[in-house]
């Protein structure tokens, strides 16, 4: 019996624990620290029919629907934000390539604290008098409390049965960290997902998050897999180590204005570009 | 417009719309609104606590970069709110009590879609998603509406998709979902409104220089409600222009403008 | 008007913001960082008719037990642990002096989050089964999921007036932060509640939380009053700058054998002991 | 006794139910627990996880002080966890996998009261309470009990009061409910014990050296599942001792034996 269990893999190996049809939670916010170096081994692997949630993403998603790894979207924002609109999930989504079901941040996280949880639903406010309700009433529907009479919104557990977040540094057994801890909706992603997966820019001795316990972000028995992965957020950025790649985002979008020339683009910084997903 | 550019005076305006007990944060995508809090906080409002990227609390940023939910923003910042669930108990308990919204189609009651043109399930133009519109709408009193698109594809009569919820269908509307506050006003390139308190239709508050009445009822696709005489919004004065570009030196508000369809 | 509204007050007025009648939520985990001091003021003040809302506390209920300002209490856990049980607190419950509520630590923390999201309940299996749910069916009760058949338990919303918490640090804006950030109860506590008021042992410039903006627990924003206490969690633990005083915990408990004795050592280290809970 | 004390084989009898992918966490006044869960780490299941006080997760305290709750036991922890959102959240979905329960009362099926002997309304004796007894017995899948008054005013036919969930009535009881697990073991003063696997009443499975079958039947106010030959509990070995003593050198794990009523 190993003295401690030892979770880390290689990213290929991390990308076979999601198989075709898989729900998988993409970690990030935005800009910031998304998992891109496994988006982008999602995309080589050839991964199909992913039910994809990804609360308030931009290029993975954009990436992950590109490489026609996308059966459905859950998202509540998809977006380059000063960059401009995804340009693969704008068009796949225009072409009914995928299927898009807009959530709303918080409805999408009570749903996963739902699945947490083990409770049916989750009440919120959020969400009434939208018409974002009846896209989805098996998923979100209004309730009104029998004592109070208040209206509410139940939001129906959803639980990803893969979430892949990523952070700074993260030790074999599975802790991991950011610095500054910075956690934000990967949280709610880890708590809720069946099998979690990290990757780290580093992968560090156990001592030092012993050395730093309240920097500690996800404990070891709340990951399933490490991955070492330099740079694993780029072009998002993964701060204070590096800020979003700029010069990037301004050459997707350059590129994706010609669809051979995007295909070529695509195929040499991320993978093959389906042809289910036209840019 | 001589000492001022029109990205200044609708940030000045917008700006202006902040009392002191505000407590805001921002969304993606929100240059304007950026802008006009840290303006606020500079002048008129000193106790406004602004909450970068509903991140970062009371920040001191020394520019604007392409994201508005990004860390360049939360230099000095007093607190990094780590919890997205702290953040959204917050919101939801009133303390974060104000938030600003931007959307490709705005209708009369201030609802806002930013999540397709066209039918859902056959969009002509996907647009980005509601984000936290739908959740926000909802929870917090005080929402701000800003535009610098003012023409009648984006004030409409019927929203394509209701993505965040203002004074709804008007009138108590809100009471009746059980939602307390909503729409405050809505600053354009055009004018700054606001509701009227009883049918909760947008009205017209005052028009900016230059620009007439006659040309803001063209350049909305529903009817406004004016009252009297309306006025022209004061031009930001040169203390605020000279904030404005020391706030946003490189201008990133103007991202919004230059975005215009 | 002032650059910054300056949320410090005395010891003496923050108590006075508790009237009686109120529904007080106190701060702390078992011997951990009550907000001790704040106790005592209002048990000198001679506060009454309070509903205390105590998750896992000890000294501070036992306190206000003792000195006769609790009209109801809702409970999770009241003990001193290695020192025994909570003498006031016992001998109140046993000759009903007080109303006794017993709660679990989940299903308060649930009806205290239903509060703060402004919606009738929150759902949990937590208490499922058990005998604590009949005992109050105006605030927990069980519920069958119409659509999944699952059961469970609904938490009804509860809003303290008041959640007092102690902490190492403030600010006058009313920042404050624990080092390590350690927040526990106190954090829900500080969500829920419509008046918030934090004891610290001591009172910093704002540059400072400005210099280590991701150890702040609780943002100006969410605090409402700020008290200046060195020592304000005495006789329990402020970890790392004290610890428990365990030599107070076990004098109290030898006080408390003779019923003239305890009045005299409650007097001299609280305040009057109320003739209606006896020690 | 020669070699080693009751407490020692209390305590290295629990420490074997806790097999290697153990994620435990300890309440308040958990002394025998908390010294069985670091001697079963240092033992059989060194990739046991146990979460001091809820708190601090894989600590390396070097003494067990007054409190189970306090920071004495977290030095050396690889996370503080600060979010009690976070905790709850990990005990719901069964990443902590591990509770152990002690009560005044225990019935046959391993419901446990710690809050009032007598009636709720009339207490004869009021107890601290039920702690998180009423949640984790619901939620938590693998229920450790122990108890170091193994009696008939201890175990008993009929609780006063069930502050914490074991199998319930008994039976699919727990299925019924929609609830996962149920209490595994019972480890006493006099006896270690399990749950029949149909009927889930407590069934004697080992009886500690000196004690005999008869005596724990005396002992016991329900009638106990007994299966043929019960064997005796294996004595604690020389290195299990030796380990109880250096990681709980102040001997903390007795002030449950010396609180027996």
């Amino acid at each position: 019996m190993p003295a401690h269990e030892d979770k880390r893999v290689g990213l290929a190996d991390a990308a076979a624990l999601v198989p075709a049809g898989s729900t998988l939670a993409l970690g990030g916010l935005s800009l910031n620290c998304s998992p891109m170096a496994f988006c982008r081994e999602l995309v080589r692997a050839g991964v199909r029919d992913l039910e994809l949630v990804a609360v308030v993403n931009g290029m993975g998603t954009d990436w992950l629907v590109g490489g026609g790894c996308v059966r459905r979207l859950l998202m509540g924002l998809t977006s380059f934000e000063g960059f401009g609109l995804a340009p693969n999930f704008r068009r796949a989504a225009q072409t009914k390539a995928i299927e898009v079901e807009e959530w709303s941040e918080h409805t999408l996280i009570c749903a996963l604290q739902a699945a947490t949880a083990g409770v049916p639903y989750m009440p919120t406010r959020a969400g009434l008098g939208t018409d974002m309700l009846a896209l989805h009433p098996h998923r979100t529907w209004e309730v009104v409390d029998e004592r109070s009479g208040q209206r509410f919104v139940a939001c129906g557990a959803l639980q990803p049965d893969v979430a892949v977040v990523h952070v700074h540094e993260a030790d074999r057994r599975g802790n991991a960290r950011m610095h500054p801890k910075l956690v934000w909706f990967d949280t709610e992603l880890v708590k809720a997902a069946k099998t979690v997966i990290v990757t780290a820019e580093r992968i560090v001795e156990t001592d030092s998050f012993r050395a730093a316990p309240e920097a500690t972000a996800f404990p070891s028995f709340a990951v399933d897999h490490v991955v070492e992965a330099p740079r694993g957020a780029w072009p998002t950025a993964c701060w204070p180590e590096y800020g979003y790649d700029g010069d990037f985002y301004r050459a997707y979008q350059q590129a994706a204005r010609d669809r051979d020339a995007f295909a070529a683009f695509f195929a040499e910084h991320v993978g093959p570009l389906a042809t289910g997903a036209p840019a | 417009m001589s000492d001022y550019e029109l990205d200044e005076l609708v940030v000045a305006a917008l700006a202006r719309e902040f009392p002191d007990d505000t407590v805001a944060f921002n969304g993606a995508v929100s240059f304007v609104p950026v802008c006009a809090l840290m303006l606020a906080r500079a002048t008129h409002s000193p106790n406004l606590v602004w909450v970068a990227g509903s991140i970062a609390v009371d920040p001191q940023p020394t520019e604007i970069p392409e994201s508005t939910l990004v860390s360049t923003l939360w230099d000095g910042a007093t607190m990094l709110q780590s919890s997205v669930a702290d953040f959204w108990a917050y919101a939801q308990s009133g303390r974060l009590n104000s938030f600003c919204f931007r959307g490709a189609q705005m209708d009369a009651h201030g609802n806002v879609n930013n999540t397709v043109i066209g039918a859902y399930d056959e969009p002509k133009i996907r647009l980005p998603g509601g984000g936290g519109m739908a959740d926000l709408g909802c929870l917090v009193p005080r929402i701000y509406l800003w535009s610098t698109t003012h023409d009648t594809r984006t004030f409409v009569e019927r929203l394509d998709f209701r993505s965040g919820l203002g004074w709804g269908d008007g009138g108590d509307h809100r009471e009746r979902l059980g939602l307390s506050g909503g729409p405050v006003a809505c600053v354009t390139n055009l004018a700054v409104l606001d509701f009227h308190p009883e049918s909760r239709r947008m009205r017209l508050r005052s028009v900016h220089p230059g620009v007439s009445v006659e040309d803001v009822v063209a350049a909305t696709g529903f009817e406004l409600v004016i009252e009297g005489d309306v006025p022209e919004t004061p031009a930001p004065s040169a203390e605020e222009v000279q904030l404005i570009r020391t706030l946003d030196p490189t201008g990133a508000r103007r991202r919004e403008f230059a975005a215009a369809r």
